[in-house]
């Protein structure tokens, strides 16, 4: 097992790939030559070569359309918009073409491509970099959804990503990048639509993505030592496809469901959820279900507001204090 | 190309010249086809005519290599056609039938046929330019040296995707056609009120480094001849080419649409340009008799005679082909 | 009171609009010479003329992005998007610019515009031409978003979209346009806002929008007549701002919640709306809340295959017969 | 314009020389000293410099009327200052505090003040260019003769709304200046190995009908005057202009970049051109003394000086701002 950084797994499951298939090939703006704006892909030229990771123009319709193309003619692209926000440029390209291709074509078209994105809050960037909207392209048929929260599950679901037959969006949330991690060595990769389950606890089942997991791992431990509240928490690492079968089976256990979003409120993947379980296995539940989320509200730049904006771990000890009895 | 030799008309030749009649003939009979499908309410989604316009298609048909891509828009029937689609599968798609080369998942507007080289037809405005030129890109990279041929509307060339699409493929010296096939209307409106530009595509090719290039949409000899020309500067490595092909379409944008905008006469003034009409005279110009002739027309009704009649029979699709193939497995599920 | 269709209604708004109001504009793509290609805008060239009533290119960023621009300097347009699956085309107009610029300027830009857009399935069109996408709006803060289900709501509440002085995105069912109506005559103005209880029952109740609250009547006589069990029916008309005082009292009367929505399972507004009742009058319900919407598939084009994956009043019946006892 | 009349420089004049190079020293000192507090951990988000291109920010900032709108980038402190924003409302908001322009909620990259008609600034490329079409529609249609002029680097000429705007702007002749600040980088990639023309847009201006404009951006004088013509022909009803200002950013990107990716020499080159440095000199050789330029340093930093008193003074926002402002009527509330 090697130390690796949040980024560096991003490099490496890059990297990994293009080793192992030729037809991976990896385009994006200032990914090339500088290695990316968050340092995700340094080193990927100086291995691979110019001719497979590929310097864009700001052209983010051009650069997703143009990883469709390929992916349709016998290539795996993986494109990178550089932050998550800018999908917005490009959501053409990715709700409307991308996500319906097979399907209008009955199947005959495939899209094995994976599009990267650095997402979420934490770098005083403002409203137009900093959202955190896996609920957009969950909202839409036809993609994968993943958002993995530590450097193993980058790596090993990133190389999933990459392998899967099916356009996957990767969310790498940018609050993690620098985070360090031990990540096996060697071929790694993970499975799409698995749940993990990182603590066990008989009060309150605590569902959270990427970022939020390791707040609500936190938050556990303050509950349980603090407050003598014992909680589940699962990482969904994919909400495309999702995996039900855990997520309902942990909440049945303790009977109880909050979630915990860094995505403002409103048809965050976390509503999802709680329609999910609120049909699926409502005698099975103790309480309200919980929702913490960012207020329905674009994010503020100034440190201290974009920091009480996002839930923070005094939050959701607050919060499961005041609601989960 | 506008020299002695173009002139007699030899550097096509008689095979070529019987092949683009063809298909120009085979498209024409089946998109007015599609009308009369249209008519006794068998088509049940829009459709989008080329009637007036299969000069291009049937030109850039035969001369792409099997192995080319085409990509095209909601106004793609004679495009997908003209790659040598199935003609059953075609009307079958608009009738929403179990035949249709979607199983009527995709209507009129999303033809494709990846085994003959069609890529798709998209509904949305500009969207698979930078999609041509990424199937570009990738037979690039491959070095198999196929072609991607984008075409799409006056329209389309006032949209985003458009310019992006453009320059990456001049950047990396793509093997992509675009072909602008100007028919003076964006849907409704003259393209000329929403234009900054007299000719939307040609005049915009300097913006990208490329020649611009007109033609004229409707002598399937000349668009013949720039796309024999550009294709092959583009597998020799020669980048992408910008062509704006002036043409006109006969009936309206769409099967909604009577066409009252345009000046009285317009129509008139074109269909004396009937693409179709002009060739079959040059042709007998040229020497060809009227039983060739004929016997390509009675073909090719039959042709669409036949194919309507595998539609007609065709059932609809079955219900349990709406969660179908929305992933590679097959399936639909989002959960397990 | 006049008897109009849906489409008139939309005509009569915007024309009742510009008269009271000369920084009223009209812009989008077909849409003053031609009317509209729905047929919505008939007459207004006429009438205002095409200084205040204007045809554009191809160019929705630029359609979108202009309306914002002279909506921060005076003026309060309306802008066409033709089908709302081409929102995704400017959709960084629309969610990043749109939405977040009062927030991200602490007030100082006011942004009083509407962006009009025809939405939903029903006419064979396919999967880029068809998809219900409210929820896409809903889930970006800084939008108000509605969903007009008569011609009488879509003139009231298209003139309070003009005069509201926030963005608007308002959504027009496609399949309603020829939908007759009684239009109350002179000016009239609705209000953002307010759901309405459409009919009322003892067993269920079940919030709809759009083409779905028709259906949701239907399916609630046929489940009184045939079957005995008596719905309510609330129609939303607005997600956001959002009625959840009428939503909360009328399920908690009945117990019961079921969602009717045309838009693919996942993120759709109905989930949000689980969320928030089973988080605040969860000991009101008697069971399971049930969604029922479009499979998670991008569209199929083809007529049957089209009328069966929205929800139709057969499934409706079924599901509500099914589910709730 | 290369005349003798302006190479004696009596076309511009001592009075608006010395506020051009007023606006540019200060502009100059302000970004330094933003720079400054980065340094000392005061400036919490990203922040994007214009040094050494202060002299296009100064060239329009004089010749503007005060109605005039300017829409802006990220890169937007210059700009907004030009239009005279508090300078301790700039360095606050960069700072996070209550006195910025706009309390926290934007930072850098979102500097505004209406007040001065900056119309904000846009932290996604390219959006801002449709946005500043809209304004200058509003001012034809109000008949105000206002100008909005929309900044935006090279790297945005490559992007799709680009396009669209442009078009639209020129079909509806629209009073809007798209100036181009060419500083030879999108962000760490130089231009010119993502964009299919040298002058990513002055090569574009004929795709829009419009005049190829290409002017030194490092001379405050020429920018003064293409923005007089420029902005005179637009208020009197003659339509957009498309102007590319050559320059040369003296920092990195954002305050995250070293800029290691520059070839050795070109800034040392570059820093020879340095705006402010040419502007001094001219002033010097057109007769000014050495005292009044002084003086204008000087006052200059006392402005900076203060400001930045100011700026530490204020404390961080309150956190209700946080739910504050999402709509109209102050609040948040998407529900009742
Ligand atoms: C992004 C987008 N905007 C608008 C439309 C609606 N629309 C469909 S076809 C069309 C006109 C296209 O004109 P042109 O490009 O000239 O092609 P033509 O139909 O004439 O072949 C429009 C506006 C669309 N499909 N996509
Ligand atoms: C749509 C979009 N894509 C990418 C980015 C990231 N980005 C920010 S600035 C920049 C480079 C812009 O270059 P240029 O237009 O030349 O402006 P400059 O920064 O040089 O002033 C990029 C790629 C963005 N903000 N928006
Ligand atoms: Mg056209
Ligand atoms: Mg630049």
């Amino acid at each position: 097992m090697a130390e690796l950084t949040f980024r560096e797994a991003v490099a490496a499951g890059i990297a990994q790939e293009m080793e192992r298939d030729e037809r991976v090939v990896f385009l994006g703006e200032d990914v090339a030559a500088a290695g990316g704006v968050f340092k995700t892909t340094v080193g990927l030229l100086e291995r691979f070569g110019p001719k497979r990771v590929r310097d864009c123009p700001i052209s983010e319709q051009a650069i997703v359309g143009a990883a469709m193309g390929a992916a349709m003619t016998g290539l795996r692209p993986i494109a990178e918009i550089m932050f998550s926000d800018f999908l917005a440029v490009c959501w053409d390209m990715v709700a409307n073409e991308i996500a319906k291709t097979r399907y209008m074509t009955n199947g005959q078209i495939a899209l094995p491509l994976v599009i990267r994105t650095a997402n979420g809050a934490g770098s005083r960037f403002g409203a137009q970099h900093s959202q955190a909207v896996e609920n957009w392209a969950m909202a839409v048929p036809g993609l994968k959804v993943v958002a993995p929260s530590s450097p193993a599950d980058v790596k090993g679901l990133l190389a999933a990503a990459v392998r899967d037959p099916d356009p996957v969006i990767f969310f790498e949330q940018k609050s993690l990048y620098s985070m360090k991690g031990e990540v096996p060595d060697g071929e790694y990769v993970d499975e799409l639509g698995k749940a993990k389950v990182l603590r066990r606890g008989k009060d309150c089942t605590i569902i959270a993505l990427a970022l939020m997991v390791h707040r609500a791992l936190e938050a556990a431990e303050v509950l349980e030592k603090e407050h003598g509240i014992s909680c589940t928490v699962v990482d969904v690492r994919s909400l495309v496809p999702l995996d039900t079968r855990t997520i309902l089976s942990e909440v049945a256990k303790t009977g109880r469901l909050v979630t915990v979003e860094e995505n403002p409120r409103l048809c965050g993947w976390g509503a999802e959820i709680a329609s999910i379980v609120t049909e699926e296995c409502f005698w099975d539940l103790d309480g309200p279900i919980v929702r913490i989320t960012t207020p329905h509200v674009p994010l503020p730049s100034a440190d201290q507001l974009e920091d009480n904006a996002i839930p923070s771990v005094a939050r959701i000890v607050r919060e499961i204090r005041e609601k989960i009895d | 190309m506008k020299g002695k030799k173009a002139a007699a008309g030899d550097d096509i030749g008689r095979e070529t010249r019987l092949e683009l009649y063809r298909l120009q003939v085979e498209l024409r009979y089946c998109e007015k086809r599609a009308y009369d499908l249209f008519l006794q309410n068998l088509v049940k989604g829009t459709s989008h005519l080329s009637l007036g316009q299969e000069a291009i298609a049937a030109a850039f048909g035969v001369a792409m290599r099997p192995d080319d891509y085409t990509f095209c828009t909601y106004r793609g029937h004679a495009h997908t056609l003209a790659r040598g689609a199935s003609m059953a599968g075609v009307l079958g798609e608009l009738m929403g039938r179990q035949c249709g080369l979607l199983g009527g998942k995709g209507g009129s507007m999303h033809l494709t046929d990846v085994a003959h080289g069609a890529m798709g037809s998209y509904a949305i405005v500009g969207a698979h330019l930078p999609v041509a030129a990424g199937a570009a890109w990738s037979a690039q990279y491959r070095g198999t040296e196929q072609v991607a041929v984008c075409f799409f509307g006056d329209g389309t060339a006032n949209i985003g995707a458009f310019h992006e699409a453009l320059n990456l493929a001049a950047v990396w010296k793509l093997p992509v056609i675009f072909v602008c096939e100007n028919n003076l209307y964006m849907e409704y409106t003259p393209i000329s009120a929403v234009t900054a530009v007299k000719h939307p595509a040609a005049d915009r090719a300097s913006a990208y480094g490329l020649e611009s290039i007109l033609v004229d949409g409707n002598d399937a000899d000349e668009v013949y001849r720039v796309a024999v020309r550009t294709m092959s500067q583009a597998r020799a490595g020669g980048g992408p080419a910008l062509i704006e092909a002036k043409t006109y379409r006969h009936s309206g944008h769409s099967r909604a649409d009577p066409a009252k905008y345009r000046p009285e006469g317009e129509l008139d003034k074109w269909l004396e340009r009937d693409p179709i009409k002009l060739y079959r005279e040059r042709l007998v110009k040229l020497g060809l008799n009227e039983a060739t002739l004929k016997d390509i027309e009675d073909q090719a009704l039959r042709k669409v005679d036949e194919a309507t009649a595998i539609a007609k029979a065709s059932l609809p699709p079955s219900l349990d082909g709406i969660e179908k193939n929305v992933w590679a497995d097959g399936g639909a599920a989002w959960r397990n």
